[in-house]
């Protein structure tokens, strides 16, 4: 499908080459427990041209895996339903009425998948030299001896280093990045005429995002294959692909070249989708969300807004060469571990400010803090809260600062007790800390704190499990402002969130400390948002900090090799991002 | 934006849409589940009944003749004759008339010679009042009777209604003791777990056999010691699981959050952790009473049974072999379809209850 | 020898079955039924009975019988030369002939301390000079060398027995499997296991033991020449028997396998599937294998279809006695005040003794009605001893006595306070079919009846330090004499034998007495008496007596139950 | 792995410690008292005092549990009590039937309800998995105690496919003629729970991704079932069998009690019966040591099976 636009007649692409694989109308509807149908894609149709990337990009649920389990046929056999009238074509075979047999011999040969989670998609009890040579003797028909020697050769070319050791590693002794280019190279093993890759980097770091992206390029350049590349982040996207389908609700937005769509998005919901995300070069007041575009008016970008430790800041929380150490025993006559998660980082928080923690994975910032919480034991140093020193104080002594100081959880949905109402949470902690005369009047205190954080007082009757991520989020939030904290502690709060919705989080986030004064410690690997959100920034690697300074000074010009490591790595294929217009 | 809202708070009741609800509804639609359900309904019901003494009160009643046979397979009993008391009295009557002696004094003593003679007499006049008419006995039964002619209807009511009694009593000691020591052995971890852990391993390396016929020595016989017992020897499989979810649970963000603000050991142990890992626990009671019902049978064949006075489904088993051997397949039949069905029912509810309240089946 | 000594067919395996298993086979340290039964093959008493006649008679075995002094206190045997011990390694290859020393060996071992005797009761004090033999042993062992007047060894082939008082039981103890003679050399070689190492003179030795499991004997290969000798009686078994055995060597089977089946179920279908080749009748399987007439079900015939088997059924009344008794120091059913009396005659006046016969016994047992059984010497047939059943009486009778009923409606005693009895119990199904009956009789009177269920060492621990308040017993016969039965109720057995602890001076008066007096009319109206005290006293329930049932197959020749050896085996042939 | 072993045996004693506490305790407690069986009919204080002195019964506890603690530190526990046999050849003579009934039950109970349980699997939601789960539901609901008396009635007297009951000594002859008939009923009342409990967990596992993976390769169903999900649902498989072995003891002792069957099972019953301590202490520390020894083969089986597992 092309769309007729003045930037198409710039490539020089005289013949299209003819598609791979073309999806025509397709439809696909599940049941849910009622036995209802509820939709999940709503006609789609695209084509994927032989040599090409086509990239699959939308919220989460907007149905990229789903199209890549019905062109692969796996999506479940029971409860879920195609369409009679769709297609999937694939070299001009019809893949939803072929039979077992002809599908098993296309998948893996033919067309390859790579998962969205290595760790459960990678057989647990067979090495991972194991799975590959199997794939290979299965379609290839070579000899194991064979098989092995390709199978090195296959994760040598995925870049795993000691490729003859990793033969025989079993998939858990793998890093996830690697564990990603061992199913990146089953997936190449037999040169599949489409490779399917389903957010092939969403559990990874920055750094090893980054190599995995330019490893599938590179092979598929040598290979030359069709590459269906979905993930839900489009800056990576612009990176890579070579067409982009927008999708949202089992729709298709937006079908255009990977240009197109980022210097002339046409759909508002692409627009919106291009902006949410902070990015390192601004720092408006105020983020956009999808909301901003879909309505009637047009969305204008609020004024930007300064970040930086002001001289006559109050220090609210003073750490001072804290160390943390884990102990670990196995058994009663096991040998002792120790490993030092945290080792002499000092910092201090303002009122009112927002002290920003980045930094790899392990490195010791969710560790901090725990600390700074006492939900971990500090083996040195200092934390004076207001002055005092909190590590030192008695269980009773700690009972009103640790009200003060409230920790957000990583994961929304399992820092809330699933078994509590909405109204349970957000009122336990009033109970315990003796916040409101009775029930009636903490539940309505909750039901203010609900309306604050967004979210209707009707929520409060019902369970976590019944929301989206952000709005859990949101709950997680509003429990923590029912205590009054002073500081709040967000432990990569907006991670695992969509883009949109971790626009309106990171908002809300924004207006409670215009709001309520409120001070952050704010914990996340991921750098421009970290930027959005800091007035300083402190680095950590392997327990110790690194780096510490003003945001912008920081981020312009790191000091620390690693620093600079990390702002690299961050994804900046397409450098002149759309940017919304001011109207 | 607004934060204080002057309206007041209508607020949903918290149930409306909690994982138990969530879950009986899954339940309601799972028709497998359900009817089980129903079953186990309908003998907890009759169990009910038969405690109350609604039902089967009078179970041990010689209604009908020693192993009166089933009205509808009346013929397929084995036939023999039943020996009475007053033809087993008469024979011997007849057998020392003609040995020569006589029979009709009382004890064989002259008066002179029994301290009671006078009372004695005297007893046989005001015997009159104690004289019971007995009532006429049944030659069959709906589902026949026992060697004492009791009726194996009212029998196996009131031995389900013990069983039960007996399953779901020793079910729920053994949970709460492997649920207690489960948690405290996983969320305390350190010394503690040591110690119990080490009480665990001691428990479990000990044949069941020698811990059962060492407990049931000290404490008697009867319904508190078969559950007793029954606890003491199945609380190892709950607290293994128990100690596992503790241990699990006890790292999660939920449980930190609680920490995080201000909830006490235990308040997170029994107010956040204990619902999460419920219906864990609801699976491991209904495996265990099914388990429970079925080793209370073997336990009666063992001779630990409860008392005389009461009756179980395992009781009426123990009875079985002997009886089989004289054709007498009834009450056999009877106690094990009874049985099956109960059980039956109760797995078959497990297994919806595990698919129903398990969280991650949605 | 290639060829066996024995004329027992090697080929010919015997296939019984005990069902509850055996502890082992020192005669001096097993006193369970089922042990005596395979030590009653392996090892020879100096006299035993005659196979056929009735009532059961001694004759000579390995000695003659012993000629007896006038005052009847020494007894002089003396033993057939040419008699050995089946060859064992202590013997070190050599024959080892039976001499009268090994019979004094065996007879001391019962009072030696350190072989903790069940049977040294029998023997303890009853010969001159052993007293101060076990005195000087203490605890430790018995020394064996050191002469004692009342056991003498006067010859090799002699034995002279001086005994300190009358005793017209005491050949009839030394018939008994426990005084088989054991050789010295094989206890000492094996001291520390002598219970699995049987050497023994008698017709078979053990082969292979499985201990509660399975027992196989073979036929000794040096066991003596013995002919079978008996005289038939009129009884046309005795005729079978004579027929199949008369003039032949025994034994006749070269193998017996014992298996021990505790369950009845497994029992008699191992003999339906003729696994077994004789058997007792399980009580749930005698209406299957009986044609029992209800009006007098003594009177049985084999089932038809077992009948045109041609499989054969002997029955007998067993020479034992099944009671309950009262513990006579309890404060509640013990004592003589005519109270005490009147609650224990209640309860027994309202316990169904022919009811349980019809319902458990299925017909086969009598009533019990005199402290000695039919078939042991000092029977009454003619006495009555057990009240009528008459629960209305019984009620009638606790009334007149003050036990009024309380309102629970449930009585109480005359002075007000609560009544409970415990009844002592064991745990089998069967136990649990008795204790129903007793329920109902208790329910009858109103009294409350509470159980003590236990193993049965615990039982009898309790009852000793006066703990319990019922338990029922069962005493047999170890040998064929009133006394052994008597004695149960005399005051020096108390918290012995005596279960009951009853302690009257009239009943001790005269069963000392009967002590003096050989069996005979006079000893029977003593022992009349003493029964009237018993029945008067009523420290015992008397309940019934077993008419034992056997089956044998077809095949099977030569079975005749006898009421005192308990088994048979030697005599029995297979003609398959 | 072999410094994990070591540790492993190191912290048994601990629990073989805690064990001898738990049966001494017992046994004082609750054990009777042997010298009323040894006494026989002669029940005087005497006879009494006599045999508790023999049996070393009138020694202080701590003495008593010292010469108990010498006997485990030896293995060697005397003689029986009751027959006078040495413990060790007792037990050496019930060893191996009980190793032979309970084994085979084992194994071929295993085998069986690991392939029925691998089908049903892989047929699910068919009309054969939901007839199988039925008749195992079922199955399972009917006593042990059922199957034997009725196995026994028909099948040996009724039928007469099988001997009543019996033993021998000739390993050939137990399996082809003594064994099939117990065996069978021992298998036939573990299977159907086995059947649905290894069911579920082959279930379970072929709704993890990577048999979704295992898919996309293009292997076939088969392959899958069998190389991929059974390797992994092994794991639960033998959580249950190990933790099945003490409890098949007393499922086997029915078993031993209507087969005649010389195996442990009726041993204990015997000795506790007759307050054999000896007898007792020697089964429980043999059982707790095997049970131990199972432990740590199951947690090495599991490394075998699972290479996530750490030997710790
Ligand atoms: N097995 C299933 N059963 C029922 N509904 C399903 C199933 N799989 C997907 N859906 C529904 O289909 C819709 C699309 O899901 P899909 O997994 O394709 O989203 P996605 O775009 O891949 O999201 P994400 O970025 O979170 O992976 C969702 O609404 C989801 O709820
Ligand atoms: N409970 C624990 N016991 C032992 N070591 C631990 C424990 N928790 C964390 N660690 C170790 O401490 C170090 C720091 O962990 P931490 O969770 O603080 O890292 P992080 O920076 O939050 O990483 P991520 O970005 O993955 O959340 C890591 O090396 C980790 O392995
Ligand atoms: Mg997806
Ligand atoms: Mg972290």
């Amino acid at each position: 499908m092309k769309t007729d636009t003045g930037l198409e007649s710039d490539i020089v692409t005289p013949q299209p080459p003819p598609p791979l694989l073309s999806v025509r109308n397709l439809r696909v509807s599940f049941h849910d427990e009622h036995g209802h149908c509820v939709p999940a894609l709503k006609g789609i149709s695209f084509d994927i041209p032989a040599g090409r990337t086509v990239a699959l990009v939308g919220e989460s649920g907007s149905g990229k895996s789903v199209t890549a389990m019905a062109i692969t046929r796996l999506l479940p056999a029971h409860g879920c339903q195609i369409d009679a009238g769709s297609e999937i074509l694939f070299a001009g075979r019809n893949l939803l009425t072929a039979s077992r047999r002809e599908l098993r011999q296309l998948r893996g040969a033919d067309i390859a998948m790579v998962f969205q989670d290595p760790m459960t998609s990678l057989n647990p009890v067979y090495t991972v030299g194991e799975q590959i040579i199997e794939t290979l003797m299965l379609h290839t028909r070579v000899g194991r001896k064979a098989a092995y020697q390709r199978a090195v050769a296959l994760l040598k070319e995925v870049g795993l280093p000691t490729p003859d050791l990793k033969m025989s590693s079993y998939p858990h002794q793998l890093s996830g990045g690697q564990q990603q280019r061992v199913m990146i190279a089953m997936a190449i093993a037999c040169e599949p005429k489409l490779l399917i890759a389903d957010e092939p980097t969403t559990a990874l770091d920055v750094t090893i995002q980054q190599q995995i992206l330019q490893l599938l390029a590179s092979l598929q350049k040598k290979h030359g294959m069709a590459v269906l590349f979905i993930s839900h982040d489009l800056e990576l996207v612009g990176q890579f692909a070579d067409e982009v389908v927008v999708m949202h609700h089992g729709t298709i937005r937006e079908h255009a070249p990977v240009r197109q769509i980022f210097e002339a998005p046409q759909d508002v919901y692409t627009k919106a989708l291009l902006c949410c995300r902070p990015h390192l070069s601004r720092r408006p007041a105020r983020l956009p969300v999808i909301k901003d575009f879909l309505g009637e008016a047009s969305y204008c970008e609020p004024p930007q807004r300064q970040r930086g430790y002001l001289p006559d800041d109050e220090v609210i929380l003073e750490v001072q060469n804290l160390s943390v150490e884990y102990h670990s025993r196995h058994g009663w006559f096991g040998k002792k571990h120790c490993c030092q998660a945290v080792q002499d980082v000092s910092f201090k928080l303002m009122r009112g400010r927002t002290l920003g923690i980045v930094g790899e994975s392990g490195s010791g910032k969710t560790t901090l803090g725990m600390t700074l919480m006492r939900l971990q034991a500090a083996s040195a140093g200092r934390v004076l809260f207001a002055g005092h020193d909190m590590l030192a104080m008695s269980p009773r002594q700690l009972g009103d600062y640790k009200r003060r100081i409230q920790i957000v959880f990583q994961n929304p949905y399992a820092s809330l007790n699933p078994r509590f109402s909405v109204a349970q949470i957000l009122t336990e902690p009033m109970l315990l800390h003796g916040i409101g005369r009775d029930r009636a009047e903490r539940l309505q205190l909750a039901g203010n704190w609900l309306e604050r954080v967004g979210l209707s007082h009707q929520a409060l009757g019902k369970y976590p499990h019944e929301f989206s991520g952000g709005q859990r989020q949101r709950i997680a939030i509003a429990r923590c402002l029912t205590m009054h904290p002073d500081i709040l502690i967000c432990d990569e709060s907006v991670s695992a969130l969509d883009v949109s919705v971790q626009a309106q989080v990171l908002n809300l986030l924004q207006e409670l400390q215009d709001e309520l004064g409120l001070s952050y410690l704010f914990i996340s690997h991921d750098l421009a948002v970290v930027k959005h959100l800091s007035d300083q920034v402190l680095v950590m690697q392997h327990g110790r900090c690194v780096e510490q300074g003003d945001a912008d000074t920081l981020y312009a010009k790191p000091q620390h090799p690693y620093t600079r490591q990390l702002l690299e790595a961050i994804p900046q294929s397409w450098p002149h991002n759309f940017k919304p217009q001011v109207a | 934006m607004p934060s204080s809202n002057p309206l007041p708070l209508t607020v949903a009741p918290p149930s409306h849409n909690s994982l138990a609800r969530q879950g009986w509804r899954r339940l309601r639609r799972d028709r497998i589940g359900f009817g089980s359900l129903c079953i186990v309904a309908l003998y907890l019901l009759l169990a009910m009944a038969a405690w109350s003494g609604l039902l089967a009160r009078h179970w041990q009643d010689e209604v009908a003749k020693p192993f009166a046979p089933p009205t509808l397979f009346a013929n397929l009993g084995p036939q023999h004759v039943e020996l009475n008391a007053a033809d087993i009295d008469a024979a011997n009557q007849r057998r020392r008339a003609a040995a020569g002696s006589d029979s009709s004094a009382a004890t064989g003593l002259d008066a002179s010679e029994d301290p009671l003679a006078a009372d004695m007499a005297a007893a046989q006049q005001q015997a009159a009042q104690y004289h019971s008419e007995e009532a006429p006995k049944a030659d069959t039964l709906p589902l026949g009777a026992d060697q004492r002619g009791r009726d194996i209807r009212q029998k196996v009511l009131q031995g389900t209604a013990t069983s039960l009694l007996v399953g779901l009593s020793g079910a729920l000691l053994a949970l709460t003791i492997g649920t207690v020591l489960g948690a405290l052995s996983g969320y305390f971890g350190g010394l503690l777990d040591d110690l119990l852990m080490w009480g665990y391993s001691v428990f479990t390396s000990v044949p069941d056999m020698l811990l059962l016929l060492a407990f049931a020595a000290v404490s008697g016989r009867g319904i508190g010691t078969v559950v007793v017992v029954m606890a003491l020897t199945s609380w190892t499989g709950s607290y293994r699981l128990m100690r596992a979810e503790f241990l699990k649970h006890k790292s999660r963000e939920y449980v930190r959050a609680a920490d995080a603000i201000g909830a006490s050991h235990g308040r997170r142990m029994f107010h956040h952790i204990l619902p999460n890992v419920s219906h864990l626990l609801l699976v491991q009671f209904s495996m265990l009473t099914v388990a429970l019902i079925k080793y209370e049978a073997i336990l009666s064949f063992l001779g630990f049974g409860v008392g005389i006075t009461q009756v179980s489904l395992g009781a009426m088993l123990a009875e079985a072999p002997a009886e089989l051997l004289q054709g007498y397949w009834w009450q056999m039949l009877t106690v094990t379809v009874v049985m099956s069905v109960l059980v039956t029912a109760f797995s078959l509810l497990t297994d919806s209850l595990r698919d129903a309240l398990d969280p991650k089946v949605k | 020898t290639l060829l066996p000594a024995t004329a027992a067919d090697m080929n010919k395996v015997l296939h019984v079955a005990m069902n509850a298993p055996e502890t082992g086979f020192d005669p001096a340290k097993v006193s369970d039924l089922y042990s005596s039964a395979i030590n009653e093959n392996i090892y020879d008493p100096l006299v035993s009975y005659d196979y056929l006649a009735r009532p059961a008679k001694l004759v000579a075995n390995t000695s003659t019988l012993p000629s007896v002094s006038v005052d009847g206190k020494v007894y002089t045997f003396h033993i057939k030369p040419g008699i050995y011990f089946a060859d064992d390694a202590a013997f070190k290859g050599k024959k080892r002939e039976l001499t009268a020393a090994d019979y004094a060996y065996s007879i001391k071992r019962h009072l030696d301390p350190t072989v903790r005797s069940p049977w040294s009761f029998l023997v303890d004090g009853r010969f001159v000079g052993a007293d101060e033999l076990v005195k000087a042993a203490g605890k430790g062992a018995l020394n064996y060398d050191t002469p004692v007047e009342g056991i003498k060894v006067v010859d090799k082939y002699t034995l002279q027995l001086t005994l300190t008082e009358t005793n017209f039981n005491f050949l009839s103890i030394l018939a008994m499997p426990a005084f088989g003679a054991v050789a010295r050399e094989v206890i000492e070689a094996n001291r520390d296991n002598t219970n699995a190492h049987p050497v023994g003179t008698g017709p078979y030795l053990l082969k292979e033991w499985k201990p509660g499991s399975k027992i196989v004997l073979e036929a000794n290969p040096g066991y003596r020449k013995v002919v079978f000798d008996s005289v038939p009686g009129n009884d046309p078994v005795d005729r079978a028997v004579v027929k199949a055995l008369q003039g032949k060597t025994l034994p006749r089977v070269g193998r017996v396998e014992v298996a021990i089946i505790e369950e009845e179920q497994p029992l008699w279908l191992s003999f339906l599937n003729r696994q077994l080749d004789v058997s007792g009748i399980p009580q749930a399987a005698l209406q299957d294998a009986l044609v029992i007439n209800p009006k007098n079900p003594l009177d049985v015939k084999l089932a038809d279809k077992y009948a045109r088997q041609g499989m054969q059924l002997q029955r007998q009344q067993m020479p034992e006695v099944n009671f309950h008794f009262f513990n006579m120091q309890d404060p509640v059913v013990g004592g003589d005040s005519k109270d005490k009396i009147a609650l224990r005659r209640a309860i027994a006046m309202a316990f169904p003794v022919n009811e349980t016969i019809a319902a458990i016994r299925r017909g086969q047992a009598v009533p019990m009605n005199y402290i000695v059984p039919a078939g042991v010497a000092g029977h009454n047939p003619a006495f009555r001893g057990a009240p009528k059943y008459d629960p209305a009486a019984a009620n009638a009778l606790l009334d007149r006595f003050g036990y009024r009923i309380g309102e629970d409606g449930y009585r109480i005693r005359p002075d007000g306070k609560p009544l409970a009895v415990e009844l002592a119990s064991g745990t089998t199904a069967l136990n649990k079919q008795w204790n129903e009956y007793w329920q109902q009789a208790f329910d009858k009177l109103k009294i409350h009846l509470n159980f003590k269920l236990g193993k049965w060492n615990e039982l009898a621990k309790a009852n000793q330090q006066g703990k319990l308040q019922m338990w029922g017993m069962a005493w047999g016969a170890d040998y064929p004499d009133g006394e052994n039965f008597m004695q149960l109720l005399y005051s020096k057995n108390a918290g012995d034998s005596n279960a009951a602890d009853f302690k009257n001076a009239d009943y001790d008066r005269l069963f000392e007495a009967s002590l003096k007096l050989p069996d005979g009319p006079e000893r029977n109206k003593l022992y009349d008496a003493m029964n009237k005290i018993v029945v008067a006293q009523q420290p015992w329930i008397f309940g019934d007596i077993r008419v034992r049932s056997t089956l044998a197959q077809p095949y099977v020749k030569g079975l005749k139950l006898h009421p005192l050896l308990n088994t048979s085996w030697r005599y029995l042939d297979l003609q398959k | 792995m072999l410094a994990f072993i070591i540790r492993r045996v190191a912290q048994m004693v601990p629990t073989l410690f805690g064990v001898m506490l738990l049966l001494f305790v017992l046994f004082n407690w609750v054990g009777g008292d042997p010298s009323y069986i040894l006494a026989g009919k002669n029940l005087s204080p005497e006879a009494l005092a006599n045999i508790r002195h023999q049996l070393g019964l009138d020694l202080s506890l701590p003495q008593q549990f010292v010469i108990f603690v010498k006997q485990v530190l030896t293995l060697d526990f005397g003689t029986s009590w009751s027959t006078q046999q040495p413990v060790t050849s007792i037990l050496h003579s019930r060893i191996g039937p009980s190793l032979l009934l309970t084994g085979s039950i084992l194994l071929l109970g295993t085998v069986l309800a690991v392939v029925i349980a691998a089908l049903v699997a892989y047929l699910r939601g068919s009309l054969t998995d939901r007839l199988v789960t039925l008749i195992s539901t079922c199955a399972m609901s009917v006593s042990g105690l059922v199957y034997i008396i009725a196995g026994q009635y028909w099948l040996a007297h009724k039928a007469g496919l099988f001997p009543i009951m019996g033993w021998s000594d000739r390993i050939a002859e137990n399996l082809l003629y003594y064994l099939p008939l117990p065996l069978l009923l021992g298998v036939v009342v573990g299977l159907a729970p086995d059947i649905r409990f290894y069911r579920s967990c082959f279930v379970e596992e072929m709704n993890h991704d990577y048999v979704r993976t295992a898919r996309a390769k293009g292997l076939s169903e088969p392959v899958i079932m069998l190389k991929h999900v059974l390797r992994n649902a092994m794991i639960p498989v033998v959580t249950s069998l190990m933790m099945s072995l003490p409890y098949l003891m007393m499922g086997a002792m029915l078993l031993e009690t209507f087969f005649s069957i010389p195996g442990m099972g009726k041993e204990v019953v015997m000795a506790v019966d007759r307050s054999d301590f000896p007898v007792i202490k020697a089964i429980t520390i043999y059982i707790a040591l095997a049970t131990m020894l199972f432990n740590l083969l199951a947690d090495i089986v599991y490394k075998l099976i699972d290479p996530r597992v750490e030997l710790s």
